[in-house]
C-alpha cells in the first residue's frame, strides 16, 4: 500500500514545479477542446509518446546512470506483439498489450543479465548491438512480415475501442494522456521506492552501494525491466496509432538514440527531464522541419540547429535543461 | 524556474496557436501533395514536385500544341473552371510524419484529395489516414505490390507495380531466347538460365526479391542466388562474391543510389562477367549512376518513362519540352509518373463534377483515360474495382531501358516492350 | 565463538602478494585495530573480508557462517558494514537520502527508512545537514555521513577504513567519541585500520600489525608498541622522525 | 571441394582487406578514447568530411585524389582540434552520459552541415590512379586497388601510432595523461595540449582514411554512420583505448562479414537448396554484433582492454 502512497507523494517537489506541472496538466486535459490545428494534435501525440519513451529510458539511463541506446528493440517487441496478434488472431489491443509487455520484459531479463556485466561505454555499445541483432532477425522473419513490415487491417465502426481504431486523434490523445499520468505516477513511486534509492546509490558509487547490501547487478536488471515496460506499451500503442509498422521505423538505431537524446536534453535523472526534452525536441522536429525543410528548401538546417542545441546544452550543463533550472535555484538559495 | 515556465508557455502557445486555415475559396480545388522534398530522396523529390506542378499548370491554363484534353481548357470545366491548387508537404522519408502531414492536409487545409508519396512505406501510412477519413488519394509513384492488396475504398494507383515490372523482365528474358528482341538473335536458354539477385533488405527490396523468386519459378529459370543485403552497407564484396560464384547468366538488383554505385564498383573490381545486368529502377536511373559512364554501358533498368519515348510518342515530346524549359533536363520516371498522377486527378475531378468525396470515388471507379492522353507509354488508366487488386490501374505497363553510349553521351534506349524498342539491344553485356 | 574469523587468508594480484596467510579472530564486542605501514595490505584485507575481492587462499567466517564465497552485498546483508577510505559521491542524493539507502537494507518502507535515517543522523550529531548534498559538506561531516549510512544498515560489525584520514586533531577527538558511543550504545563491534595511531591506540582492545601482507604481531596496544619487530618494521625511524618534525613545526 | 577451398581463400583475402579498412577507420576513435575516455559519435562524420575534401579538392587543384590526402589530413586535424577546444573540453567535466550526448550533437551538426552545403545525392570520384583498378592474383582472388592502398595505409598507420605512443616522448606524455591526468599535470604535461593532440591525430587519421576511401566508396552526408557503427564495434571488441586491440578486432570483423560466400559455397557443394532461404547475407552485420556481444559477455574488457 505504501507504494501507492509513494506514487502520489509529491511533497519533496518545490512548489513552483508543482504549480507548473499542474498548469501543464490542465493544459493537456483541455488541449483537445482548445482551438488547435490537427498537426498540432499529431505533434502533441508525438510529444506524449516520446515523453513516455523518455520516462522509461530515464529509469535506467537517468536514475541508474546506465546509458542505454537500445530501447527501440522493446518498442518493436510491443508493437509487433500487438500487430501480429491482431492480424492473425483478432486479439484486441487491451489483451495483446499486456502480453507484449510481458514478452518485452521477459526479453529484457534475458539480455539484461549478461548486459549488466558490462560497464560504461561497453554497456552502451552492447545495447546498440542487441537492438540491431533483434532488428535484423525481425527483418528476415516471415512470421512478422520481414522487412516488409505489417499493416493493421481497418476494422471499421469508428470509434473502435477494442482495437484502438479511431478516426479522430483526440481519442488517441486521451488514451495516451492516461498512460502519461500513469507513467508519471509510476516514476514518482519508483523515485520513492527502495529500488529507486538503491539505483541512485549505485549511480553515485557502485562500491559503496554494494557495501550497503545492494545487489547492483540485480537492481539494474529490475530497473531495466521496468523501463522496458514503458517502452513496450507505447510500442503497442504506436502500432495501432500508425496502422503500419516496419523494423526500419520502430526498431532502428535512430529511434533508440532519439529516445535517449530527448531524455538527456531535458535532464537525465530528474522526473521532469524527459518531458522537458520531448516538449522541446518534438515540436522542433515537426515545425522546424516543416518550415525550413519543406517550405524554405533548406534541407538539414533544422537538424543542424538541433545538433547545435544539443552540443550547447551538453557543454554548458551536463544535467540538461532541468540541470540549468536546478543550478539557478541553487544560486538563488545561496 | 521562471525561465522554464516562460519557455514552456511559449512552446505551448506555439503549438496551439497554429491557425486552422480558412475554408477553401470556391474557385479553387486544393490537392495535398506529399513527397520527400528533403532527406535522402530530396533529388527525386525535386523531380516529383516539378512533374506535378507542370501537370497543374497545363490543367489550369489553356495551352496550344499539347494534345491533351486538360490542356484545352483552363481549370476544371465541370466545376466552373475551378483551378487546382497544390499544397506540397515534405515527409522526409518518415512514414509517421507522412501520416501527420496527411491529417494536417485533410483537417486543417481541407484538401479535396491527396497525391503522393513516392516511398511505399509512407504511402501506406498516408493512405491509411485517407481511408479513415474517407478522403480520396491517388498514388502515381509507389510500386510496392501490397498497396493495392488491401481492399481500400479511397486509394487508387496509376503506376504499374513491382510485380508487373518484374514480370516484364522475365518476358524480356524469354523474348531473348526466342529471338524477339530487336537486334539480337535467339539466345540459347542455357546462357541465361541461371539468375542471381541482390535486393536491399527493406520493404521495397524484399518485395522485389519475392517477386523475382516467384516469377523465376513460373518462367522456368533457376534462381541460383537470391540475396537480401543490408541497405547502405559499407561493404558489398561478400554479396558480389556469392553472386559471381553462382555463375549466373543474369544479375538482378533492387538498390538505391549509394548501394547501386558501390555495387557496380564492386562488380567491376571483381571482374564480374554476367551476360545481362538489370536494375529495378531506383538507384539505377539517377544522374550519379549515369555518370559512371562506360561502366554501365549495356546495363538494363526498368522504368515507366525514358526520354527516348518521345521518339514514339509525340505527346511526350510536347510535355517534355515544357519540362526541359522548367527544369533544364528531360522528364524521368519519377517526374513523368508524378505528372500522370496529377493528370489522373484532373480527369477524375472533371468526370465527378463535384468535390464531394463520394462523387470523386464514383468517378475514379468508373474513369477510363485513353493511352493517347498520357505521356507515359501505357494503354490508359482504368482502375480495378474488384478482384485482389482494388484501385490498381489495369492499363499501365512498364518499360525496360538499356544504357547505351552514343558518342560521348550516355542514353537510355527502350528494349522492352519489343514493339516500342528504340534501338538494338546490346547482348551480351560486355562484362568487366 | 568468534564473530569474525579470518583463517590463513592470502590474496595475490598476478605475481604480487598483497596478503599472505593472515589469520585472526574478532569476538563480539571487540574493537580491533589493524595497523601497518603504507602498502602493508590493510585495505586489501578489508576488501577480501567484505567480499570485494575473491580470496586466493583461505577462508573467512562471520557469525559462524562461512562467507568466503559470498558476494559483497550478501556479506553486507549479514551485518558486516564497511566504510571506504575515499568517499566519492557524484551528488545525486542528499545526505538524508544517502543514509536512507543504508536503512533500506533492513526495510522496504520509505517512512521506516526515513525514521531510521533521521535517528542515525541525530545519533551522529549532524541532524541539521539532512537536506544538504554530500558535496556541499566539509570532510569531517562527510565522514560522519558515511558512518551514519553504515550505522543505518544496522550492522553487527563495522570495518572502518582510514576513517580519521584528513581530519584535524580536534575533529579526531570528536570522531573517537562517536565511535565509542557506536560501540557501547549500539553494541557494534569495530575493526579499524588507521594511520593516525593515536586513534587506534586510544580505542582498540587489541591491535594487529601487518607488514608486507603478513601479520607480524597481535596483542594489546601497549604490548604491541613494545614489540621490537613492530618497532623496527613499522614505527622505526619513520615514526620517530615524524614525531620530531611535528615537534619542530 | 575445390570450389570451397578457393572460396575460403577469396573470402580470407577479401576479409583481410576489408578488415584492415575497418581498422584504419577505427584507429582515430581508439586513440581518442585511449587518451581521454571519450567515445566520439561524430567519428564517421570526420570520415565523411575527409571524403568530401578529396572529392572536391582533387578536380579543383587538378591533382590526383591520392595527392590530396595530406590536405584531408590537415582538414581532419584542424576539425579535431576545433572540436576539442570548442566542445569536448567542456564535455570532459560532465559524466559519460553528457559526453555521448555532446558528440552526438556534433555528429548531427556536421552531417547536416554537409547536407545543407553538398546536397543529399551520393557522389563518386570518376578519375584517379586508384579508381576502377583491381588485380587478379590467383584463381578468382581479386585485390581492389583502393582497398589494397587502404590496407597498406592501415598497417603503416598502426605501426606509426604504436611507435608514437611507445617510443617517443610525446607518446609517453600521452600515455601518462591517459593513465592519470592529474599526475601528468604535476609532471608538467599540459593535459589540454595532450588531449588536443589526440584529437588532431584522431581527426587526421580518419580524414585521411576518408580521402582514400572515396576512390572506391560513394560519399553522401549520411555515409558516416555506416562506418561509425563498425568502428564502435571494432574499438569495443578490441578493448577501448587499445591500439593493438583495434587492429585485431578490425581484421576479425572484416573476416566475419566475408563468411557468407563460404557458406554459400558449402551449400552448393552439398546441394542443400532448402538452406539457401536462410538469407545468410542479411545477417553479416548481425553476426558482427552478435559475436561482439558474446565476446563482451565472456570478457567484459574487450580482447585487449585495460581500461574500464
Amino acid at each position: 500500500m505504501e507504494a501507492v502512497k509513494n506514487a502520489f507523494d509529491f511533497a519533496d517537489m518545490p512548489k513552483s514545479e508543482l504549480t507548473i506541472a499542474g498548469l501543464g496538466m490542465a493544459f493537456l486535459l483541455l488541449f483537445p477542446v482548445l482551438p488547435h490545428s490537427s498537426f498540432a494534435m499529431a505533434t502533441m501525440i508525438q510529444f506524449l509518446m516520446f515523453s513516455l519513451y523518455g520516462m522509461g529510458w530515464n529509469l535506467i539511463g537517468g536514475y541508474g546512470g546506465q546509458v542505454d541506446l537500445g530501447k527501440a528493440q522493446y518498442v518493436g517487441i510491443g508493437a509487433y506483439t500487438t500487430a501480429v496478434m491482431m492480424i492473425r488472431w483478432d486479439v484486441p489491443f487491451w489483451i495483446s498489450t499486456p502480453i507484449g509487455l510481458a514478452l518485452a520484459v521477459g526479453w529484457s531479463f534475458i539480455i539484461g543479465y549478461p548486459l549488466f556485466r558490462l560497464k560504461g561505454h561497453y554497456f552502451a555499445i552492447a545495447t546498440i548491438a542487441t537492438s540491431l541483432v533483434l532488428k535484423d532477425l525481425f527483418e528476415v522473419w516471415d512470421f512478422v512480415g520481414g522487412a516488409r513490415g505489417l499493416e493493421l487491417p481497418l476494422k471499421g465502426d469508428f470509434p473502435n475501442w477494442l482495437y484502438l481504431q479511431f478516426r479522430e486523434d483526440y481519442y488517441y490523445f486521451y488514451i495516451l494522456l492516461g498512460l502519461f499520468v500513469l507513467g508519471l505516477l509510476v516514476v514518482n513511486g519508483f523515485r520513492h521506492s527502495r529500488l529507486g534509492y538503491q539505483l541512485r546509490a549505485i549511480k553515485d558509487n557502485e562500491d559503496v552501494a554494494k557495501s550497503l547490501g545492494i545487489d547492483a547487478h540485480w537492481s539494474k536488471i529490475k530497473a531495466y525491466a521496468l523501463a522496458t515496460a514503458y517502452v513496450a506499451v507505447v510500442g503497442s500503442f504506436h502500432a495501432c496509432y500508425n496502422f503500419n509498422i516496419e523494423p526500419e521505423d520502430i526498431m532502428s538505431l535512430d529511434l533508440s538514440v532519439l529516445i535517449a537524446m530527448m531524455a538527456m536534453l531535458g535532464g537525465a535523472g530528474s522526473m521532469w527531464g524527459p518531458i522537458i526534452g520531448a516538449s522541446i525536441l518534438v515540436p522542433m522536429k515537426s515545425y522546424l522541419g516543416d518550415w525550413l525543410g519543406g517550405q524554405a528548401g533548406l534541407a538539414g538546417l533544422d537538424l543542424l540547429l538541433y545538433g547545435g542545441i544539443i552540443m550547447f546544452i551538453a557543454a554548458a550543463q551536463p544535467r540538461g535543461v532541468y540541470g540549468i533550472v536546478e543550478a539557478v535555484r541553487a544560486r538563488r538559495r545561496k | 524556474m521562471r525561465k522554464v515556465a516562460i519557455f514552456a508557455a511559449i512552446a505551448v502557445l506555439a503549438v496551439c496557436l497554429m491557425p486552422a486555415m480558412a475554408p477553401a475559396a470556391p474557385k479553387e480545388i486544393k490537392i495535398g501533395v506529399i513527397y520527400p522534398l528533403t532527406g535522402p530522396a530530396a533529388a527525386a523529390g525535386r523531380e516529383l514536385r516539378a512533374g506535378a506542378e507542370l501537370a497543374a499548370k497545363i490543367a489550369n491554363s489553356a495551352m496550344d500544341g499539347i494534345d491533351m484534353t486538360m490542356a484545352k481548357n483552363a481549370g476544371i470545366k465541370s466545376l466552373g473552371g475551378a483551378k487546382l491548387k497544390l499544397i506540397f508537404k515534405d515527409h522526409q522519408g518518415n512514414p509517421q510524419l507522412g501520416a501527420d502531414l496527411a491529417k494536417k492536409l485533410i483537417l486543417d487545409e481541407k484538401v479535396v484529395g491527396i497525391l503522393g508519396c513516392y516511398y511505399s512505406s509512407v504511402t501506406k501510412t498516408v493512405s491509411a489516414v485517407c481511408e479513415r477519413y474517407g478522403v480520396p488519394m491517388i498514388n502515381g509513384t509507389s510500386t510496392s505490390p501490397t498497396l493495392t492488396k488491401r481492399g481500400f475504398k479511397w486509394f487508387w494507383r496509376t503506376t504499374p507495380h513491382d510485380k508487373w515490372f518484374t514480370k516484364d523482365l522475365f518476358e524480356l528474358l524469354v523474348g531473348l531466347t526466342k529471338g524477339k528482341v530487336k537486334g539480337v538473335k535467339a539466345v540459347p536458354k542455357a546462357e541465361i538460365q541461371k539468375l542471381a539477385a541482390a535486393c536491399e533488405k527493406t520493404e521495397w527490396g524484399s518485395n522485389v526479391s519475392i517477386e523475382i523468386k516467384n516469377f523465376a519459378k513460373e518462367y522456368g529459370f533457376d534462381l541460383v542466388a537470391n540475396i537480401l543485403y543490408a541497405a547502405k552497407s559499407p561493404d558489398l564484396s561478400s554479396e558480389v562474391q556469392s553472386m559471381i560464384a553462382a555463375k549466373p547468366g543474369a544479375m538482378l538488383f533492387a538498390s538505391y543510389t549509394s548501394d547501386a554505385l558501390l555495387m557496380i564498383k564492386t562488380l567491376k573490381s571483381m571482374k564480374a562477367k554476367p551476360k545481362l545486368i538489370w536494375g529495378q529502377d531506383a538507384g539505377f536511373d539517377k544522374p550519379e549512376f549515369i555518370a559512371l559512364g562506360d561502366d554501365i554501358d549495356g546495363i538494363l533498368t526498368r522504368s515507366v518513362f525514358l526520354p527516348s519515348v518521345v521518339k514514339i510518342k509525340p505527346l511526350a515530346g510536347q510535355v517534355n519540352k515544357l519540362y526541359v524549359k522548367k527544369m533544364g533536363h528531360d522528364l524521368d520516371g519519377a517526374s513523368a509518373r508524378a505528372f500522370t498522377g496529377l493528370q489522373a486527378w484532373v480527369y477524375v475531378l472533371e468526370k465527378a463534377g463535384s468535390t464531394k468525396p463520394k462523387a470523386i470515388q464514383a468517378a475514379a471507379n468508373t474513369i477510363s483515360i485513353p493511352g493517347k492522353q498520357l505521356v507515359v507509354p501505357w494503354f490508359g488508366i482504368k482502375f480495378a474495382t474488384k478482384g485482389d487488386e482494388i484501385g490498381q490501374n489495369v492499363l499501365g505497363s512498364g518499360l525496360i531501358g538499356q544504357y547505351q553510349k552514343k558518342g560521348d553521351k550516355m542514353t537510355l534506349q527502350v528494349v522492352y516492350p519489343f514493339d516500342m524498342a528504340t534501338d538494338d539491344m546490346i547482348f551480351p553485356f560486355k562484362g568487366y | 565463538m568468534a564473530l569474525l574469523a579470518v583463517n590463513q587468508v592470502s590474496k595475490h594480484f598476478g605475481g604480487l602478494v598483497a596478503n599472505h596467510e593472515v589469520s585472526f579472530d574478532l569476538y563480539e564486542g571487540d574493537v580491533l585495530g589493524l595497523i601497518g605501514p603504507n602498502g602493508a595490505g590493510k585495505t586489501t584485507l578489508f576488501n577480501c573480508i567484505a567480499g570485494f575481492y575473491p580470496l586466493t587462499h583461505g577462508s573467512v567466517t562471520f557469525g559462524g557462517k562461512d562467507i568466503t564465497n559470498l558476494k559483497d552485498f550478501q556479506i553486507a546483508r549479514l551485518g558486516l558494514a564497511r566504510t571506504f577510505q575515499i568517499f566519492q559521491a557524484s551528488g545525486d542524493l542528499t545526505v538524508a537520502e544517502n543514509v536512507m539507502v543504508g536503512s533500506f537494507m533492513r526495510t522496504r518502507s520509505r517512512s521506516l527508512a526515513r525514521k531510521s535515517a533521521e535517528g542515525c543522523l541525530d545519533f551522529l550529531g549532524i541532524a541539521d545537514t539532512g537536506g544538504a548534498m554530500m558535496t556541499e559538506l566539509p570532510v569531517a561531516a562527510q565522514k560522519r555521513v558515511a558512518l551514519a549510512t553504515a550505522l543505518a544498515s544496522d550492522p553487527k560489525l563495522m570495518l572502518l577504513d582510514e576513517v580519521g584520514a584528513g581530519l584535524n586533531p580536534s575533529e579526531i577527538e570528536g570522531l573517537i567519541e562517536i565511535l565509542k558511543r557506536i560501540h557501547s550504545e549500539r553494541s557494534i563491534s569495530l575493526l579499524l585500520t588507521e594511520h593516525v595511531l593515536e586513534m587506534v591506540m586510544a580505542m582498540s582492545h587489541r591491535v594487529i600489525v601487518l607488514e608486507s601482507g603478513k601479520k607480524i604481531a597481535e596483542g594489546e596496544p601497549a604490548e604491541v608498541v613494545k614489540d621490537p619487530e613492530v618497532v623496527k618494521a613499522y614505527l622505526g625511524d619513520h615514526f620517530v622522525k615524524r614525531r620530531e618534525e611535528d615537534g619542530d613545526a | 571441394m575445390e570450389d570451397l577451398g578457393i572460396q575460403v581463400l577469396k573470402s580470407v583475402v577479401s576479409g583481410l582487406l576489408m578488415g584492415l579498412v575497418f581498422a584504419l577507420v577505427a584507429l582515430g576513435l581508439t586513440v581518442i578514447f585511449g587518451v581521454m575516455d571519450i567515445v566520439n559519435f561524430a567519428h564517421g562524420e570526420f570520415l565523411m568530411i575527409g571524403m568530401y575534401t578529396t572529392l572536391l579538392t582533387s578536380p579543383l587543384l587538378g591533382i590526383d585524389p591520392v595527392l590530396t590526402l595530406p590536405l584531408a589530413g590537415l582538414v581532419g586535424a584542424a576539425l579535431g582540434v576545433l572540436s576539442y577546444y570548442g566542445l569536448i573540453r567542456f564535455l570532459l567535466r560532465g559524466p559519460m552520459i553528457a559526453q555521448l550526448f555532446g558528440t552526438f550533437g556534433l555528429m548531427l551538426f556536421l552531417r547536416n552541415l554537409a547536407l545543407l552545403t553538398m546536397g543529399s545525392e551520393p557522389r563518386i570520384l570518376h578519375k584517379g590512379w586508384l579508381v576502377g583498378k583491381s588485380f587478379i592474383v590467383g584463381p578468382g582472388v581479386v585485390l581492389e586497388s583502393t582497398k589494397l592502398a587502404a590496407a597498406v595505409l592501415s598497417i603503416v598507420s598502426f605501426a606509426l601510432v604504436w611507435w608514437l605512443i611507445n617510443r617517443t616522448k610525446v607518446g609517453r606524455a600521452l600515455t601518462a595523461t591517459s593513465l592519470d591526468a592529474e599526475g601528468a599535470r604535476y609532471m608538467g604535461i599540459s593535459t589540454q595540449k595532450m588531449n588536443a593532440l589526440a584529437w588532431a591525430v584522431g581527426g587526421a587519421s580518419v580524414a585521411i582514411a576518408g580521402g582514400l576511401l572515396v576512390n572506391f566508396w560513394p560519399v553522401e552526408p549520411g555515409v558516416g554512420l555506416l562506418f561509425t557503427m563498425i568502428a564502435f564495434a571494432t574499438v569495443a571488441l578490441g578493448g577501448f583505448g587499445s591500439v593493438r586491440g583495434a587492429f585485431v578486432a578490425g581484421v576479425l570483423i572484416g573476416l566475419i562479414v566475408n563468411i557468407p560466400p563460404i557458406w554459400d559455397a558449402m551449400l552448393r557443394m552439398i546441394d542443400a537448396a532448402g538452406l539457401a532461404d536462410l538469407q545468410i547475407h542479411s545477417f553479416k552485420y548481425t553476426m558482427v554484433y552478435a559475436i561482439y556481444f558474446l565476446i563482451m559477455v565472456i570478457k567484459p574488457q574487450g580482447l585487449f582492454g585495460w581500461k574500464q
